[in-house]
């Protein structure tokens, strides 16, 4: 569908239709759940950590395609990551989604050699100021997993 | 006895709008209307000629900005077959008329043990109050629920009002398209003993209105998504209930006298207008009423029966079990608002590749998230027809869903 | 430093009418403002082009819409420099403002033993929601008095605030123009632990405002009073306390969620703006905003201040003891409402035979009952100047006062 | 003035400058308060009724020329009079100032033979309708206060 190209890329709608580390994981996994009041789109990010590594990542909920496939790019993005790596790539990739960081001062540089991979077919919903709100909301809930205790 | 809505459309200066070479179908008439050329240049020519305060002061330009003001609710009351005049309350929104119904009539008459009854398919300016009056006072909310075609089930209907004090339900659901039937649920509410409030937003622009037939007690619908300007609403209450019950905001226009103790309410309407009212507002209410009066509302309702049998005819016959209309299946007994699913694609995703084609349709939960989580669904693509959409919209419609199945097709 | 009247008068397309061959002297804009050309045809531009529901749906038309709405949020921030964009909350007038203040922080915040202070000039829609509100929650109101030449008295303001909440107050008076330091009653506010909430009604449209200068908590303002249209007005709170505040009205837009059983507030500033908002009315004060910024608020008050002494001194070079104006006789004092008696004749005839040379005062009691008890009389005939005001309209409102001593003078 | 002369008629501004029956009267007799919530004016009516007789009648109150004229005017064609004869001249007087009487079936005919006399002088009010409700505010508080009891 002509200008729908640079939206719907063809990794984004691959990831959409399969997503990957689609599931749960039981407690003491830690968990958080986003919501898009706007569209109604709900992301559960379930999170084992030990140590400082994630060791494993599922999603559930459900969403539009650039907020599913977001979440699913996010979960491969980070598994078997350092913390404090997933922190310097979701600051990444918030910079490439345009958002700005408030009290962006004391939050530190944003490291740009990081490389965003897959992630960078993301690129093109910068061009579509309302969806970016979808491609943001499982980064957001990662966040917000991560700074939660274990159940 | 219906119009031509390709002539319609002409009334209506946004809808001549071309971008990228194609026209503008805008399908989201439920969440705000359009307004025609007459609406449009009686608020121009208003604030260019008379516009003043409307509190009867001597001069000329106050006399004629009163009579504009008081000449809409004039025209508001025949327009929904009203008694009075004076039981015309113009408020911002319809929100704020039902928020005005819970927090006086109801905030005066509910208290624990009381309960009120809404339904599973209200919209959430007639839900929230409600709760949040719940909270102070503990009284009890009951809930009519649905039948799978999307009707009010009402086989327990006086089971559910025996003892309620209240009902408050939607005449046509802003979601599934619904037409509740308005004047069987009031004549039940007033034989278990409870006063009945209609949410007419989505009826009053689309049907016509007649209150006393209704012989409902409290009315609430806006100006927005009738043709008129935002920034106002209107409620309409029974007399004897607006004059018992305490007032709503507080300030100027509606006392009669302020004292350091205390104060006096000023007579109705103006006891629960309280400040300077949406004057300019008003002046383009009375117009959009002036313009669908012009048309017809039965007419108006009968365009709207044609077209969303054709709408519903076209998507069915062109995808089939592939897409899923909410609601009831007879245009008879429902709206122009098609809520649609399409197998595999999200709504979201529906209204971004219509868009492509200036096709304007509302994707979310449309403030109805109850509904929602029983429809299973977290949102639906909106379609909703109006006196200006023709059988073209329909078809640039039908015909452009096409990518999405293409795009997300599995 | 300051403009040419006469030149920003042909920008108001009302004051170019002729009545019976005389021109229009508007001197009613303490009670609501004429409108200049670049607000109507803002207004009248975006109805017939981008007009669109704000929730940021997916369809270009509610994005230039929700671009349009979230812009004049943005310039209603810079224009009284209030910290964040999301403080400023969108209301259908300044009454709802106050009545959003006093119903949802007064409601947490207020009981028995609880005192708010109030003054003697107030408006009613800055007195008569704290009575309601003390009427249901027991606590005591508290009145600054005047001084004779209707100042506020402040010798006592310490022993009005000691365990005082809040105290809310005017920042000019529409009776009798007085402008009140704002500043130092914030700062005593504070230094007794009560919050400050300023009505700034008649002062945002007359004169620079600082709300961080100011170091208030709420702002309350309207829309139709500073050049732009009717039915919207605003609220700036600190977001500490509007985070911490319950909600006013319920319904779509300031939710995050709904369920049967409850429901969860959105963020600011949605939390306090249920229902479709006045979307057109915002993008007409954001016109009226850069309207007055263009011709810069420190000029308005200058040009404000030059002619109201104008008009003062004329009136009483002319008519000396026989004509009283209320409130301070310092220009630089006071904004350009003049309520003035005359010797022997009711405002109400006063006003009558200005009416005919198209003269528009108001005769009344301006909503400000208590202060008319005050000063002794049941009303005023208040003539209130703004930047479409020349020296010329002050001397036909001079000369045609002789009528009104002729035909009544004893 | 040019355009005001139908309003401010000689007779009104006399009334004006040199009300009759102003003052009070001491309880027992009747007494109600009209106010208009619009401009102001306040209007305080005392009666003392003697049988079917208006025996004395007193004004006191604040308000604008056409208020305190129609107020003094009405005070004199009263005093004196007939219950039954002042609510027919009430009726009358209302017409004038074209008033339609809600429930104007039920309470029968207006008996248009009744002289106005004096009180014809405020028929100009009528063509400012803004002033009409100043010219009837006395002539409602009397009904009030022929309503009300004895204090
Ligand atoms: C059924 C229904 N009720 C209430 C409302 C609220 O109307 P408003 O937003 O104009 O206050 C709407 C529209 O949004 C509606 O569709
Ligand atoms: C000082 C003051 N406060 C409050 C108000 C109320 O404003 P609004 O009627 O626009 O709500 C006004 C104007 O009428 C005013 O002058």
């Amino acid at each position: 569908m002509p200008g729908l190209e640079d939206l719907y890329r063809e990794i984004i709608l691959d990831h959409y239709r399969t997503p990957r580390n689609r599931g749960e994981l039981p407690p003491p996994a830690r968990m958080a759940e986003g919501h898009n009041p706007l569209c109604g789109d709900e992301i559960h990010v379930y999170l084992d950590v030990q140590g400082d590594t994630i060791v494993d990542v599922k999603i559930s909920g459900q969403g539009c395609s650039i907020s599913q496939s977001s979440a699913s790019m996010m979960s491969a993005a980070v598994k078997g990551k350092d913390i404090n790596d997933v922190l310097a790539l979701v600051k990444r990739f918030k910079q490439m989604m345009s958002i700005e960081e408030e009290n962006a001062d004391t939050t530190g540089e944003i490291d740009t050699s990081i490389k965003l991979g897959d992630l960078e077919a993301l690129q093109g919903v910068v061009k579509f100021p309302v969806r970016i709100k979808c491609a943001t909301l499982a980064w957001n809930t990662l966040v917000q997993a991560l700074e939660s205790p274990e159940r | 006895m219906t119009f031509d809505s390709s002539v319609v459309r002409r009334d209506f200066p946004v809808l001549q709008r071309v971008i990228n070479g194609k026209p503008l179908v805008y399908l989201d008439s439920a969440n705000t209307s359009q307004k025609p050329d007459s609406v449009i240049t009686a608020i121009d020519h208003f604030l260019r000629n008379s516009y003043g305060p409307i509190n009867r002061s001597a001069y000329l330009l106050a006399s004629e900005a009163t009579d504009a003001y008081e000449g809409a609710r004039a025209k508001v009351r025949k327009f929904i077959n009203a008694p009075q005049v004076h039981e015309i309350v113009f408020t911002k929104n319809a929100t704020e008329a039902l928020n005005l119904i819970a927090r006086s009539w109801g905030a005066a008459n509910l208290g624990s043990g009381d309960a009120v009854v809404l339904t599973h398919m209200e919209h959430h300016a007639n839900i929230v109050p409600w709760q949040m009056l719940a909270a102070e006072k503990g009284f009890e909310i009951r809930w009519i629920p649905l039948t799978p075609d999307g009707q009010l089930d009402l086989s327990d209907l006086n089971t559910l009002l025996d003892g309620a004090k209240a009902i408050s339900f939607t005449a046509m659901s802003n979601v599934l398209g619904t037409i509740t039937p308005v004047e069987q649920i009031v004549s039940a509410a007033h034989r278990a003993g409870a006063i009945a409030i209609v949410d007419a937003c989505q009826s009053v622009p689309h049907m016509p209105t007649d209150v006393q037939a209704w012989d409902a007690d409290f009315v609430a619908f806006s100006s927005h998504k009738m043709c008129g300007p935002s920034g106002i609403g209107v409620l309409w209450g029974r007399e004897s209930l607006l004059d018992a019950m305490p007032p709503f905001l507080g300030g100027g226009n509606m006392i009669a006298d302020v004292k350091l103790e205390g104060f006096k309410c000023a007579e109705l309407p103006a006891k629960f207008e309280a400040g300077t009212p949406p004057i300019v507002e008003a002046v383009g209410l009375g117009a959009a009423v002036d313009y669908l009066t012009s048309l017809g509302m039965e007419s108006v309702r009968a365009h709207e029966v044609e077209i969303t049998a054709y709408a519903m005819r076209s998507l069915k016959d062109r995808y089939g079990e592939r897409i899923t209309i909410h609601g009831p299946t007879s245009p008879a007994c429902r709206g122009a608002t098609l809520s649609i699913a399409l197998e595999g694609v999200h709504p979201h995703d529906v209204s971004q590749i219509l868009d492509q084609e200036n096709i304007c349709v509302r994707a979310g939960h449309h403030c109805a998230k109850p509904l929602m989580r029983i429809l299973g669904v977290t949102a639906t693509a909106r379609a909703s027809f109006y006196l200006y959409n023709t059988e073209s919209d329909a078809d640039i419609l039908t015909d452009t869903l096409v990518g999405a199945f293409d795009l997300f097709g599995m």
